[in-house]
């Protein structure tokens, strides 16, 4: 099991991995309709190439270059040819706006951008005027760039090209690039991730090499990952997770990354790919599970009954089967049945079935979501952690898994929790502080040099596992004082596939209201198989049968919680569905799709009254930008539906 | 549901373009040919239960593996080419009778030249190839009206092969080496020293011969040339359009088609029927491989062999179930029976599913990958 | 990249004239084609055009007139000669394989280019097998220059209409032509497929330097795509230049706009 | 003058039997023209009509009704059977199949071969059963130009009396009557004919029955020639040929077409015959249909077809 020791940079790891697993495939991209592939010995070629053209470019250490684009093999060598280099990469999410990526840019100082394509190139361009700094701009797919001027913008394997002819004419060249990989230590910055922040301007989180590579070797063996192992890179660039575990952890562990055809063809080249290792945020499980139901919804009414049936199944043997715990004989053969006819098939489709461990984070993830992909015998566990954290803070390790816990803290992290509930860690992992913004990273460390998460939890009694409610900032009282965590309740509802996302309020008020968004694909269909005939989304959220629907699964939700002593009272009263879908380009959900709470509240803040003023309809008008940039504004009247409240399961009983 | 392709990923074109790019497939076929190479003449040799009398390799097995390649041979003009023909029985009996007379030495006298051509009686296997060629250029010879005439007008053309073959093997005695009965007898089938004669080495002959020619006919099909004569089935003005010469594309097919016809022919005639006179290839034994044609699946290889199956073993099903249940009718009823059955059956499955049993397996198929889910 | 040189003439139509019995479908039509431009035809309903390209393309023979391309002055002449000799065409109302799927498709447009005989196919093996990977190797290169990798494998009877007609650009260019006939690319789409369709258009003249022919009802997308303009109206060339000029010519706002003849 | 006579004989003698050929290939245009099937079953049907006429012919002489009385009825029964059966085809064949392929819809009237054969087998019996309804005696003509006259079968010129009338019926049925200008819209695009309120499976229901009368009448000829039997059904093989060389969808030339069958049939076997080993009649048609159709492509009054793109 490959280990970092005494290679404390990328560079090192890459020549240390060329040596051990030369022949193993480092990376596999979907292209011109098979799977292409280089070994470690042909990418540490391409990289030292690269990283001579890069210097021939005038890349000098300490500079950094910005990498803009989906998930191509050419944008994660620019990152390692900078490492060699001692620069510092800078990826930046590829569906910002112009004017957040002139503000990363430019924040960044970077003097060189690495740009996917055609669209990105003109995004870059389009702001280029902001960035003095910027001298050079490299590409990857030449497509319809042969019209434009050429002297600021080159192919990247034009690059590779020159650096190579270059390395076998001077040998000198070839000794700079081994100085710089000599040089180059574990104190290097080796990254900067700009996180979405769900507040105000992103920040630069800047990463040591050693941090990355230490806190990587931690869950590698954690893991026992090993270089016979496979990942589908498919997440954006510049979030930790897709960084933490296609590239870092691939050079620690020596595994094949693989890269699909293009953003559309995601699902069918993870079909065919087979990962053995699975990242995805909460919403990726959730969009799975719809879309799965939806097309069960179509079904032969047999194979519908079929799979219901053993779904019960599993929810009864599924999480034992997996844990190895006791199941009597029976059930252990009528899941092995409904493993052979339903389960297997199911991830087979879903391409999980070779899938040994799977990850979700980045937010947390419904309960009843995450227990039923467990029951289907999938390997998922919980992880809690930051960008500041490179990630990792707690993981739930295979034999331990229970819903609502994110599990003990991960090897070598220290957790302990503030007076005001608040979570702080120091990690590995640990980030070196924000970039070019000291008051910032003093803000989010404390003076003995924990970092602050933000969010409030605590350690269940029984389990040692580390528990988070909600964002410290959100997790509020009701007036009568009983605990209002918005999340969780939200969490409860997202589940239901008819509804996509859901705002609560409650903080210091008499009771608790509720904004929802349906989900499109499950709703349009539900409208189709009933004929409910509808124009536009907007007609469709506003369909008084359609609230009926939402409004049975708000009472299922309201139902569970009663069941739960500590969140008993914080049931929703009453709620709303908005009119439009909450977009990222509004600035209503960060990049990486979490709802921006304090904006939303702003911006609907007539809705959020006509919750609380006992009004049963009220009107809005929001601005709105189409896709391509253009401004317009929607106005609706939305309805508001009032819930009864379940009373604790004990009262209930006494009353009865 | 016996899918599990997750992780079958294609790194090399090959693999993409192979026959049976999915695992499952593979396995399914490398057990189907264990059973046929191997387990069938075990279990014959040793007189295990299905094959303790013969019948079962004479009267099933041998005529399938021989009527399937013939099938195979019909597709690939009828279902690949699209040009429909009757004519298939014709290049049967000249595969089967141009095989006899090379297997015999030919002698043919051209009397106003002043000498005559004589060929030395040839090796088995020679002249059944050799056999397959002359149906071959007799196929191509049939096929330049094809370049006029379209659809059902060129069934006529291949029917008047049909009847002047028919009556070219009857009344011209020179095929049949003047024998007085009009019947002829097959060579001893020596093959490099080795004397074919029990059922069990016919068998795997006759196997050893499909095996190849089916691989050979799919490597065709899936070849560039097999797109030139689907684009001629499809819409022959845009296949000219693109540059396909359709002389070149028809009469390929017709050449390709009469020469694994040919071979099939010679092998039904040396093999399995041992001896035999022009009925044998009729205008029946036409429509028969047109039947397995097109109730296999029209422009699929696999269709061809499942149709092939389906034509042989129905008549017989249909004579031993009565018996089997007890119902006592007289010969002439059953024969009866079998018409009505047999025809109804036919009008049922093209109503069913008109791309034949090949289409109905691979929807089957489909709806297994995607298990449990319909789309 | 582009720039038509003025002198080299690709194809040269001279005075063709076509009738079927009664109806004299094309009368006396000259007009020339340069290497690297996007030449349009326009007219109306019923002008001849597309009787025009079956003409070019061989499909048609014409009761009299030449036609040069690339130098030579050809007789009476098979279609698939002039596959042979680079020219290739799309259709009105899609003329795809319905047997096969897209790839298929698009890979009978590699057929000109296929040296391996009969035997070599038979076996498909050793440089046959090295043949066919290589062809299929320039066909993914469509496919992907065309963005149609999902549907590589659907039968293309199944496909919308905007996509099918994106296969058959597809098996057009897999001939590699020097001529691209493209007979109303556009018809029956919708905004969206006429901006992708326009694009493909240009990068096909950019990255590939094919010249192409092109009839097109769309004015804006004509106007907007071509070098050079001819407009037919009854058989009849009745004008011939450049975008602006054709709009400006009183002869075409006639037959446009309806002027009794 | 011998050669001469005999030639005349012979030729006369062809063109009569080529006539009976047409009326079985007028069957197969109807059903073509009306529905772009190429019936292969007609043979069959000439068959069940024989059958259930000499059956019933038989059955009602043997109870003693006077001739003309038995016959009457008996094509009376003949013809219910054959509308029972054009109305099963159309129900449970031609229907599923509406906009399958020719060669589809082709192999499906193989399969109605082998289950009308079947039937009428096992319900009417399958022997050889004689039936006299025609004179059969020869006739000798010109006796005062060639010495002892053209023989000539009394039977054959019954048989081209009635296929002459035929013709002229279904001229006039096609051309003049609602149903007839139906039939033909339904020929042309049945998806048309069908928007425009014409009941389709009607309309084929009496394109196949008047098929069956066809076949009902060429039945009474054939059978008196050849005697009702299974062989019968072979006729539909001889009609091919003239079907091709007259054109699949033209009427009068499926009688033009039967003529130059018969004649050239009957002169081939006697001239060409004997030199190469006799017997050519049975493939003579189909080598003179091959030529016609490298001339034209469509038969001699067939439509040409036109390709656009």
């Amino acid at each position: 099991m490959a280990g970092g020791g005494s290679y404390d940079t990328f560079p090192k790891l890459l020549l240390r991995n060329t040596a051990q697993f030369g022949t193993r495939p480092a990376l596999r991209h979907k292209d011109l309709g098979i799977w292409q592939s280089w070994t470690w010995a042909e990418v540490a070629e391409i990289i030292r190439s690269y990283a001579a053209g890069l210097h021939r470019l005038g890349l000098r250490p300490g500079e950094t270059i910005a990498v803009v684009g989906s998930n191509r093999p050419k944008l994660y060598w620019t990152m390692m040819a900078a490492q060699t280099l001692r620069a510092i990469p800078v990826p930046v999410y590829s569906d910002a706006v112009a004017d957040e990526l002139a503000f990363v840019l430019a924040h960044a100082e970077a003097t060189l951008v690495a740009a996917q394509d055609q669209e990105q190139v003109d995004k870059v361009l389009s702001v280029s005027d902001r960035l003095p700094q910027l001298n050079k701009i490299v590409y990857d797919e030449p497509r319809g760039l042969d019209g434009y001027d050429h002297s600021r913008l080159i192919a990247i394997g034009d690059i590779i090209e020159d650096g190579r002819t270059a390395l076998a004419a001077e040998p000198t060249l070839g000794e700079q690039i081994d100085e710089s990989i000599r040089a180059g230590n574990g104190s290097d910055i080796a990254v900067i991730l700009y996180t979405s922040g769900t507040t105000g301007a992103p920040k630069g989180v800047m990463l040591s090499a050693r941090n990355c590579i230490d806190a990587a070797i931690d869950t590698t063996r954690f893991d026992r990952l090993t270089d016979k192992d496979v990942v589908l890179a498919y997440l954006p660039l510049a979030w930790a997770g897709d960084h933490y575990v296609s590239y870092v952890q691939g050079l620690v562990a020596g595994y094949c990354m693989a890269c699909p055809e293009s953003s559309d063809t995601i699902e069918q080249d993870r079909h065919e790919i087979g990962p053995t290792f699975y990242l995805a945020p909460p919403r990726i499980f959730e969009a799975m599970l719809t879309r799965l139901m939806v097309r069960m919804e179509d079904a032969a009414p047999i194979k519908r009954r079929l799979f219901s049936y053993f779904l019960d199944v599993a929810q009864r043997y599924g999480e034992q089967v997996l844990t190895g715990r006791p199941v009597p004989l029976s059930g252990r053969l009528i899941y092995a049945l409904g493993r052979w006819l339903v389960y297997e098939p199911l991830k087979n489709v879903l391409g999980l079935s070779q899938v040994r461990v799977a990850y979700t984070g980045g937010e947390a993830i419904g309960p009843d979501l995450f227990a039923f992909y467990r029951s289907i015998g999938l390997n998922l566990k919980q992880l809690y952690g930051q960008t500041e954290a490179f990630l990792y803070v707690t993981c739930q390790p295979d034999g331990e898994i229970y819903p609502d816990t994110v599990g003990p803290p991960a090897p070598n992290v220290d957790i302990r929790i503030a007076e005001t509930g608040e979570v702080q860690f120091r990690s590995p992992g640990m980030f070196l502080g924000y970039f070019k913004d000291q008051g910032k990273t003093a803000d989010a460390m404390t003076s003995d040099g924990y970092v602050r998460t933000g969010d409030a939890g605590f350690f269940d009694e029984k389990t040692r596992h580390l528990k988070i409610i909600d964002r410290a900032k959100d997790v509020g009282r009701l007036a009568d004082g009983t605990m209002f965590a918005p999340k969780y309740l939200e969490n409860k509802l997202k589940f239901y596939p008819n509804i996509k996302e859901a705002i609560t309020f409650g903080d210091s008020r008499e009771f608790v209201c509720a904004m929802l968004n349906i989900d499109p694909v499950a709703v349009a269909n539900w409208a189709e198989r009933n004929n409910v005939a509808y124009g536009s989304y907007q007609e469709l959220a506003g369909h008084p049968l359609v609230y009926d629907m939402v409004a049975k699964d708000v009472a299922a939700v309201n139902r569970s919680l009663a069941g739960e002593t500590v969140l008993a009272g914080a049931q929703i009263r009453r709620f709303l569905i908005l009119h439009k879908e909450l977009d990222a380009d509004d600035g209503e959900l960060t990049r990486t799709q979490k709802v921006r709470r304090r904006f939303i509240a702003e911006r609907y803040a007539s809705l959020v009254t006509a919750l609380y003023n006992g009004a049963h309809d009220a009107d809005i008008s929001t601005e709105v930008t189409f896709e391509d940039g253009r401004k317009g504004t929607i106005a609706a009247r939305v309805k508001i539906r009032d819930m009864q409240i379940v009373g604790p399961a004990k009262s209930l009983g006494r009353a009865a | 549901m016996l899918y599990r392709e997750a992780g079958q990923f294609k790194a090399t074109y090959a693999e993409d373009m192979a026959i049976f790019p999915i695992r499952q497939d593979r396995i399914a076929l490398a057990v189907l040919l264990g059973i046929a190479f191997i387990g069938v003449p075990l279990l014959a040799s040793f007189r295990i239960w299905p094959f303790r009398t013969d019948y079962l390799l004479w009267a099933i097995l041998l005529p399938f593996l021989i009527l399937a390649l013939a099938a195979v041979g019909t597709n690939i003009l009828v279902g690949y080419c699209g040009q429909i023909s009757l004519g298939s029985g014709a290049f049967m009996a000249i595969g089967a009778y141009s095989a006899y007379k090379l297997a015999t030495g030919v002698h043919i006298p051209l009397a106003w030249l002043g000498f005559a051509i004589a060929i030395p009686p040839l090796p088995v296997l020679a002249s059944i190839l050799l056999g397959g060629l002359m149906a071959a250029c007799a196929g191509i010879l049939f096929g330049i009206p094809s370049l006029r005439i379209k659809g059902l007008y060129l069934a006529v053309a291949t029917l008047a092969a049909q009847f002047f073959f028919d009556w070219a093997f009857l009344r011209l005695p020179w095929f049949t080496n003047y024998a007085p009965s009009g019947s002829v007898n097959a060579p001893e089938l020596d093959f490099f020293g080795m004397i074919v004669r029990t059922p069990v080495e016919r068998y795997l002959l006759c196997l050893l011969f499909v095996t190849v020619m089916a691989v050979l006919a799919k490597n065709l099909v899936r070849g560039n040339l097999g797109r030139q004569w689907m684009a001629i089935r499809d819409m022959d003005i845009a296949a000219e359009l693109i540059g396909i010469r359709p002389l070149y594309a028809k009469l390929t097919a017709f050449a390709v088609s009469s020469f694994i016809i040919g071979v099939a022919g010679a092998l039904w005639a040396f093999v399995y029927l041992g001896s035999w006179e022009p009925l044998a290839f009729s205008i029946d034994r036409s429509l028969e491989l047109l039947f397995m044609v097109i109730i296999g699946g029209l422009g699929s290889i696999m269709g061809s062999f499942i149709g092939a199956a389906f034509i042989l073993i129905m008549p017989i099903m249909l004579n031993v179930i009565p018996t089997e249940l007890g119902l006592p009718l007289s010969t002439q009823t059953i024969t009866h029976l079998q018409f009505i059955i047999f025809g109804s059956l036919i009008c049922y499955l093209l109503i069913k599913e008109p791309h034949g049993f090949a289409r109905l397996i691979s929807i089957g198929k489909e709806k297994l990958r995607l298990w449990p889910f319909p789309y | 990249m582009r720039a038509p040189n003025a002198n080299e003439i690709l194809l040269q139509v001279e005075g063709v004239a076509l009738a079927f019995g009664g109806v004299r479908a094309l009368r006396d039509v000259s007009f020339n084609v340069r290497k690297g431009e996007i030449r349009a035809i326009i007219g109306p309903n019923g002008a001849g055009k597309t009787s025009m390209l079956n003409v070019v393309n061989g499909f048609y023979h014409p009761n009299h007139g030449a036609i040069t391309f690339k130098g030579r002055t050809r007789a009476k002449m098979q279609p698939f000669e002039a596959a042979r000799g680079g020219i290739a065409r799309t259709f009105q109302n899609v003329a795809l394989f319905k047997g096969m799927s897209a790839l298929d498709n698009i890979m009978t447009g590699r057929t000109l280019k296929v040296r391996r005989g009969l035997l070599w196919q038979a076996l498909r093996y050793g440089p046959a097998l090295a043949e066919e990977i290589e062809h299929r190797r320039k066909v993914e290169e469509i496919i992907d220059f065309l963005e149609i990798e999902t549907i590589r494998k659907v039968p293309v009877g199944r496909l919308p209409y905007g996509l099918q007609k994106r296969v058959e650009l597809g098996r057009a260019l897999a001939m590699e032509p020097d001529l691209l006939l493209l007979d109303e690319p556009m018809a029956g789409m919708n905004v969206e497929e006429k901006e992708d369709m326009s694009r493909f258009i240009v990068d096909v003249n950019n990255h590939y330097g094919t010249t192409i022919t092109l009839i097109e009802h769309d004015m804006a997308v004509v106007m907007d795509l071509s070098d050079r303009v001819a407009v037919l109206d009854h058989g009849v060339k009745i004008a011939d230049g450049t975008p602006d000029e054709v709009k400006r010519s009183q002869a075409v706002i006639d037959a446009y706009l309806g002027v009794a003849h | 003058m011998i050669a001469l006579g005999q030639f005349l004989e012979v030729l006369i003698g062809g063109l009569m039997s080529g006539v009976l050929y047409s009326l079985v290939a007028l069957g197969f245009v109807l059903i073509f023209k009306a529905s772009g099937v190429f019936n292969y079953a007609q043979g069959a049907m000439v068959l069940l009509a024989g059958l259930a006429l000499v059956r019933a012919l038989d059955l009602l002489v043997a109870n003693g009704l006077p001739l003309w009385v038995a016959v009457v009825l008996a094509i009376g029964f003949a013809a219910v059977i054959m509308a029972a059966t054009a109305w099963l085809i159309e129900r449970f064949v031609i229907g599923p199949l509406v906009n399958q392929d020719g060669l589809t819809l082709f192999m499906s009237t193989i399969g109605v071969t082998f289950v009308i054969e079947g039937a009428a087998e096992m319900i009417f019996g399958s022997d050889v059963y004689p039936l006299r309804l025609f004179p059969t005696d020869a006739w000798f003509l010109f006796e005062g130009l060639f010495p002892g006259g053209i023989l000539v079968n009394k039977l054959d010129v019954w048989g081209a009396l009635i296929a002459g009338v035929l013709v002229a019926g279904l001229a006039v049925f096609f051309q003049r009557t609602k149903t007839g200008r139906a039939l033909r819209a339904v020929a042309d695009d049945h998806l048309a004919a069908h928007s425009v309120g014409i009941p389709i499976s009607w309309i084929w229901f009496v394109v196949w029955l008047v098929a069956g009368l066809v076949a009902l009448v060429a039945a009474t000829v054939w059978g008196t020639k050849l005697g009702v039997q299974f062989s019968i059904t072979f006729l539909a093989l001889k009609a091919l040929p003239v079907l091709i060389i007259g054109g699949l969808t033209s009427i009068p030339g499926a009688i033009v077409g039967g003529l130059i069958v018969g004649a050239g049939e009957k002169l081939a076997e006697v001239y060409l015959g004997p030199s190469i080993g006799g017997g050519i009649e049975y493939w003579f048609a189909y080598v003179l249909a091959l030529a016609v159709l490298m001339l034209r492509p469509q038969g001699l009054f067939g439509e040409r077809i036109i390709e656009r793109v």
